[in-house]
C-alpha cells in the first residue's frame, strides 16, 4: 500500500518547509523594501516599457504540446510492453506482431505531421 | 485508524477542494494548476491502491502532458480574470446546482447501497473473480509467480492436484490467458494443472497483485484489440489536431 | 464513526462520485470553453479512480488496464478540443462556449 | 511510542521509533547533500570554465576561491526582497518551490548504494525504493514544467513568458525522445526497478541467443551502454535539453531574452531555480550511471555487490575492533561506502561532462533545436527501438 509512498511524503514535507522558511527568512534578512516606480516596472533592459505583455505567440508552441501529448501516450504504452516482450516472445510471436502494427500506424502519424510541415519552425 | 485511512481522507480532502477550485476560480491559469494538483493527488491515491504503474502513468499523461497543454494555451491566450460571477443567483443557476447535487446524491447512494447489498449477498459465498465478500478488506492477492509467468519452463512433479477449472480461472483472473473463453485442448489443460500445482508444492517467490508484469500481460493479451484501436485513435487525433492548428483560425464568419 | 473512517471500497466510490459531480457542475456553470474541457478531464479522472478501486477490491487487474484506454481518450479529446478552442480564439478573441454555436460544417 | 510514530510502522519509513527517526534524518540529509552540492558544482563550473578559456575564475576569496561559494550564499540571503508590481503575487512566490520540488523528488528514487545494517537495523541508501522507479522519475520530472511556466507567467514580463514557453516547449519535445530511447534497454532489463537494473548489469558482458548464453568479450563489464550505445547518446543529449543547459539554453539566451523565465527573480528565490536546475542535472547523471554504466556496482567485480560484501566479510575484522559492530554489519557498512564512492565517481564524471560541454559547444538556434528534437532524435530513437525489437525477436523467438 503506502510503504513506498511514505518517504516521498516526508521528503515533500521537508522540501516545502525548506522553501517556505528560506523565502520567509530571506525576505526578513534583506534590506528594507525600497520600491520606486522604475524598479517595479517589468524589466526591459533599461528602456521604458511599452507593453506589459504581448499576446502574439507562434501557434507552434501549443502545436508542439499537442503532438507531445499524443506521442507521450504512445511511450506510456511502450513501457509495459517492453518489460514483458522477451518473456512472451518465447511462447508466440504475437506480442511482436501487435506492437509492429501499433508502431506502423503511429509512425504513419509522425510521417503525416512531418510532411504537413507541422514540425517546421520558421 | 491506520495511516492508510488518514492518508485517504487527506488525499480525498485535497482532491475535492482542488476540484472545487478548478470550477470556481475565475482565473483559468489557477484552474488548470489546481486540476494538475487534483490529478497528482489521485495519482498518489492510485499508488496506495497498489496500482503503481497506473499511478505514474496518470502523473505522466495527465499532470505532465495534458495539463501542461492547458496551462500553455491559457497563458498564451492571456485570458483575463472573468468579470462575471460564476455563482450568481438566478433560477437557471439554481437548477444547475440542484441537478449536479442530485446526480451526486444518486451516485453516492447507489454506490454506497450497492456495495452494501453486494456485501450482504455474497456473505458466506465467495467466488473468485467477483467482489470479495468483505469489501472492507481489499484482496491483496499474493499470486504464485509461475501461474502468472506462462513461460515457466520447469514444472516439477506435483503432489497437490488443482482442477483444470481452477487453474484456468486463476489464469483468466490474471489476464494471463489470451483467450479465456476458448476451449483448451486436453494437453494444454494438463499443462495448466501442472503449472498451478507445481507452484503450490514448490512455494516459489510470489508476485504482488497489481505488479506491472501482470498488468502488461493483461494489456497485451486480453485487451489487444483495444490496444490496436488506441493507435488508430491517436492517428486520428494527430491528423485532426494538426489540421485544426494549421487552419487560419475561426469558423466561417462572425454571425 | 470508526466504520465511516475505516476506508473501504465505498469511500473510493463516494470520492469518485463527488469529483464526477463537480465536473458536471463545472460543465453546466462555466462559459469558458477551456474550463469546460478541464471539467471533462476531471470527470474522466473520477472514472479512473473507480476503475482502480474496483480493480483492487475485486482482485482483477482488468480495471487497471481500462485506465490506460480512458487516459488515451482523455488525451486525444484534450488535444483536439484545445485545437478547436484555439481556432475559435483566433477568430473571436475569446473562448466563450456560446461562440461554438456559430460553427458551420 | 507515540501514536503518530506508530502510524508509520510497516511503511518504508522503518519499523520502530528508532528506524523512523533515523530514516527521517536520512531523508533530510540526502536532501541537504543535494542542495549543498549545488554551490560546489557552481564552483567547479566557474573554475572549470575559466580553465578552459584560459582565465583564472574566482580566486580571491579563500583558497582556490572556494569561499566564493559562501560569499555568494551570503549575497543570496541579504538581497532586497523584490516583487514586481504587475506580478501575480501568489504564483510568483510559489514558482521557485514548484521548480525545486520535482528536482528533489526525482533524486529520491535514485539508489545511491547498497543497504547497510547497524545494530540489527537495516537502512537503504535511497529515500524511497519505488518499484516503478524509472517511470516515477520521468513522471515527476515532467512536472518541472509547471514551475517554469508559473514563473514566466506570474512575472508579467514578456521576456519571462517567452523564455518560459521556450523552455517548456523544449522540455516536452525532448521528453518524447528521452522516453523512447530507454525502451530498448528496458526490454533487456525487464523491470522498472532501478536496483534490479543495477543487478542485471553485474558480471561479464553476455547475452542470450536462441537459448544459449554467449560471452564474446568476457573482459567487458555487462553494462547497458554496450547493448544500447545509440540509446545512451540520445538519452544524454535529451538530458541536456531537459535541464535547459547549453547548448540548449535558449530559454535564457542573454542576448534576446535577458535571463528567460527568471528575469524578474532575485535573491534566494533565484537561487531555488538554480538548485532545481542542478538537481535535475544530478538526477540525469545518476540515471545515466544506473541505466548504462552499472550504477553503484563495481565493474570487474565478478558477482557485483555480493562479491564486495564477501570481500569485506573477510577483511573487516579491524573495523569491528575499532567500533563495536558485528562482522557482517561492519562488512555491510564498508560495502555501502565502497559502492557509494563508486557511484559518486561515475556520477561525478557525468556531472563534469555536463559542465565541460557547456563551455565547449555554442548555442543552437531555436528552430535548429526543435528540428534536432523532433526530426533527428525522435526518428533515431524510433529506429533504435525497431532495431532492438527485431534483434531480440531473432535472438529469443524460437518456434521449435
Amino acid at each position: 500500500m503506502l510503504q513506498q509512498l511514505a518517504p516521498i511524503l516526508v521528503l515533500i514535507a521537508i522540501v516545502v518547509i525548506f522553501a517556505v522558511v528560506a523565502i520567509f527568512l530571506t525576505s526578513l534578512s534583506g534590506p528594507k523594501k525600497n520600491p520606486s516606480a522604475a524598479k517595479q516596472m517589468p524589466y526591459e533592459c533599461g528602456v521604458p516599457g511599452i507593453s506589459v505583455k504581448t499576446t502574439k505567440f507562434p501557434v507552434k508552441f501549443y502545436l508542439t504540446a499537442i503532438l507531445f501529448i499524443l506521442f507521450d501516450i504512445e511511450v506510456i504504452f511502450l513501457y509495459p510492453w517492453a518489460i514483458v516482450y522477451t518473456d512472451l516472445l518465447k511462447k508466440s510471436p504475437f506480442i511482436f506482431i501487435e506492437m509492429v502494427i501499433f508502431m506502423v500506424i503511429l509512425t504513419f502519424g509522425l510521417f503525416y505531421v512531418w510532411m504537413g510541415q507541422a514540425l517546421d519552425w520558421d | 485508524m491506520t495511516i492508510d485511512d488518514i492518508l485517504f481522507h487527506a488525499f480525498a480532502f485535497v482532491a475535492v477542494i482542488s476540484a472545487l477550485l478548478v470550477i470556481f476560480n475565475k482565473n483559468p491559469v489557477y484552474s488548470a494548476l489546481f486540476l494538475a494538483l487534483c490529478m497528482s493527488v489521485l495519482g498518489a491515491m492510485f499508488f496506495t491502491l497498489n496500482a503503481y504503474f497506473v499511478a505514474v502513468a496518470q502523473i505522466t499523461v495527465y499532470a505532465g502532458a495534458v495539463m501542461v497543454l492547458f496551462v500553455m494555451v491559457v497563458m498564451l491566450f492571456d485570458l483575463k480574470r472573468e468579470s462575471e460571477e460564476i455563482l450568481k443567483f438566478s433560477p437557471v443557476t439554481t437548477a444547475k446546482v440542484l441537478a449536479a447535487a442530485l446526480l451526486c446524491g444518486f451516485l453516492v447512494g447507489t454506490s454506497w447501497l450497492g456495495v452494501t447489498a453486494v456485501k450482504d449477498h455474497l456473505a458466506g459465498q465467495v467466488a473468485p473473480g467477483t467482489l470479495s465478500a468483505d469489501l472492507e478488506k481489499p484482496i491483496d492477492g499474493k499470486i504464485p509467480k509461475s501461474i502468472i509467468s506462462l513461460s515457466a519452463e520447469d514444472s516439477d512433479e506435483s503432489t497437490i492436484k488443482a482442477t483444470p477449472e481452477e487453474a484456468r480461472e486463476l489464469l483468466n483472473k490474471m489476464g494471463g490467458n489470451p483467450n479465456p473463453d476458448e476451449d483448451l485442448t486436453a494437453a494444454e489443460d494438463a499443462k495448466l494443472v501442472e503449472k498451478a500445482t507445481a507452484t503450490e508444492s514448490k512455494g516459489e517467490p510470489i508476485e504482488e497483485f497489481g505488479s506491472t508484469v501482470t498488468l502488461s500481460r493483461a494489456l497485451f493479451s486480453k485487451f489487444v484489440f483495444a490496444f490496436e484501436a488506441v493507435s488508430a485513435l491517436l492517428l486520428v487525433a494527430i491528423v485532426g489536431a494538426v489540421a485544426l492548428a494549421r487552419s487560419k483560425g475561426g469558423t466561417h464568419h462572425v454571425g | 464513526m470508526a466504520t465511516v473512517m475505516h476506508v473501504g471500497l465505498n469511500h473510493y466510490l463516494v470520492l469518485s462520485a463527488l469529483l464526477f459531480s463537480i465536473g458536471v457542475l463545472g460543465v453546466l456553470l462555466r462559459k469558458n470553453a477551456i474550463v469546460i474541457l478541464m471539467s471533462i478531464e476531471l470527470m474522466l479522472n473520477a472514472v479512473n479512480l473507480d476503475f482502480v478501486a474496483f480493480s483492487k477490491y475485486s482482485g482483477n487487474i482488468d480495471g487497471q488496464a481500462m485506465v490506460f484506454f480512458v487516459m488515451t481518450i482523455a488525451a486525444a479529446e484534450a488535444a483536439v478540443g484545445l485545437a478547436i478552442a484555439v481556432a475559435v480564439f483566433k477568430r473571436f478573441k475569446e473562448v466563450n462556449i456560446s461562440y461554438f454555436e456559430k460553427l458551420k460544417g | 511510542m507515540s501514536g503518530w510514530a506508530k502510524l508509520w510502522i510497516g511503511t518504508d519509513m522503518g519499523n520502530g521509533l528508532l528506524e523512523i527517526i533515523v530514516n527521517t534524518i536520512k531523508i533530510a540529509l540526502i536532501f541537504f547533500a543535494v542542495v549543498s552540492t549545488v554551490p560546489l558544482l557552481v564552483w567547479v563550473e566557474r573554475r572549470g570554465s575559466a580553465f578552459m578559456q584560459n582565465r583564472l575564475g574566482p580566486n580571491r576569496v579563500g583558497p582556490l576561491g572556494l569561499l566564493q561559494l559562501a560569499a555568494d550564499a551570503v549575497k543570496f540571503i541579504f538581497k532586497e526582497p523584490f516583487v514586481p508590481d504587475a506580478a501575480d503575487k501568489v504564483l510568483y512566490f510559489m514558482a521557485p518551490a514548484m521548480c525545486l520540488l520535482p528536482a528533489m523528488l526525482t533524486f529520491a528514487a535514485i539508489p545511491l548504494s547498497t543497504p547497510f545494517t547497524v545494530m540489527g537495523h537495516t537502512f537503504k541508501m535511497q529515500v524511497a525504493d519505488i518499484n516503478v522507479g524509472i517511470i516515477y522519475i520521468f513522471a515527476v520530472a515532467s512536472l518541472g514544467v509547471y514551475g517554469i511556466l508559473a514563473a514566466g507567467w506570474s512575472s508579467a514580463n514578456k521576456y519571462s513568458l517567452l523564455g518560459a514557453l521556450r523552455a517548456s516547449s523544449q522540455m516536452i519535445s525532448y521528453e518524447v525522445a528521452m522516453g523512447l530511447s530507454i525502451i530498448g534497454i528496458l526490454m533487456k532489463y525487464k523491470t522498472f526497478d532501478l536496483t534490479k537494473m543495477i543487478w542485471a548489469q553485474t558480471g561479464p558482458f553476455n547475452f542470450i541467443w536462441q537459448g544459449h548464453i554467449i560471452q564474446p568479450l568476457s573482459w567487458l563489464p555487462n553494462w547497458g551502454i554496450f547493448f544500447q550505445p545509440l540509446a545512451f547518446i540520445l538519452f544524454f543529449t535529451a538530458g541536456f535539453a531537459e535541464t535547459n543547459r547549453l547548448p540548449f539554453d535558449l530559454p535564457e539566451g542573454e542576448a534576446e531574452l535577458v535571463a528567460g523565465y527568471h528575469t524578474e527573480y532575485g535573491g534566494f528565490k533565484f537561487n531555488m531555480f538554480f538548485m532545481g536546475e542542478y538537481g535535475h542535472m544530478m538526477t540525469s547523471s545518476a540515471l545515466i550511471t544506473i541505466l548504462f554504466f552499472g550504477g553503484y556496482a563495481l565493474p570487474w567485480s565478478g558477482g557485483g555487490p555480493v562479491q564486495v560484501q564477501e570481500f569485506w566479510m573477510s577483511h573487516s575484522s579491524w573495523l569491528s575492533q575499532v567500533i563495536p559492530l558485528a562482522t557482517g554489519e561492519a562488512a555491510s557498512v564498508l560495502a555501502m561506502l565502497t559502492h557509494l564512492i563508486c557511484f559518486s565517481i561515475k556520477m561525478g564524471f557525468f556531472l563534469f561532462v555536463y559542465i565541460w560541454v557547456r563551455w565547449t559547444l555554442p548555442r543552437f538556434r531555436y528552430d535548429q533545436l526543435m528540428d534536432l528534437g523532433w526530426k533527428t532524435m525522435l526518428p533515431w530513437s524510433l529506429a533504435n527501438l525497431g532495431a532492438t525489437t527485431a534483434l531480440l525477436f531473432f535472438a529469443r523467438y524460437n518456434p521449435l
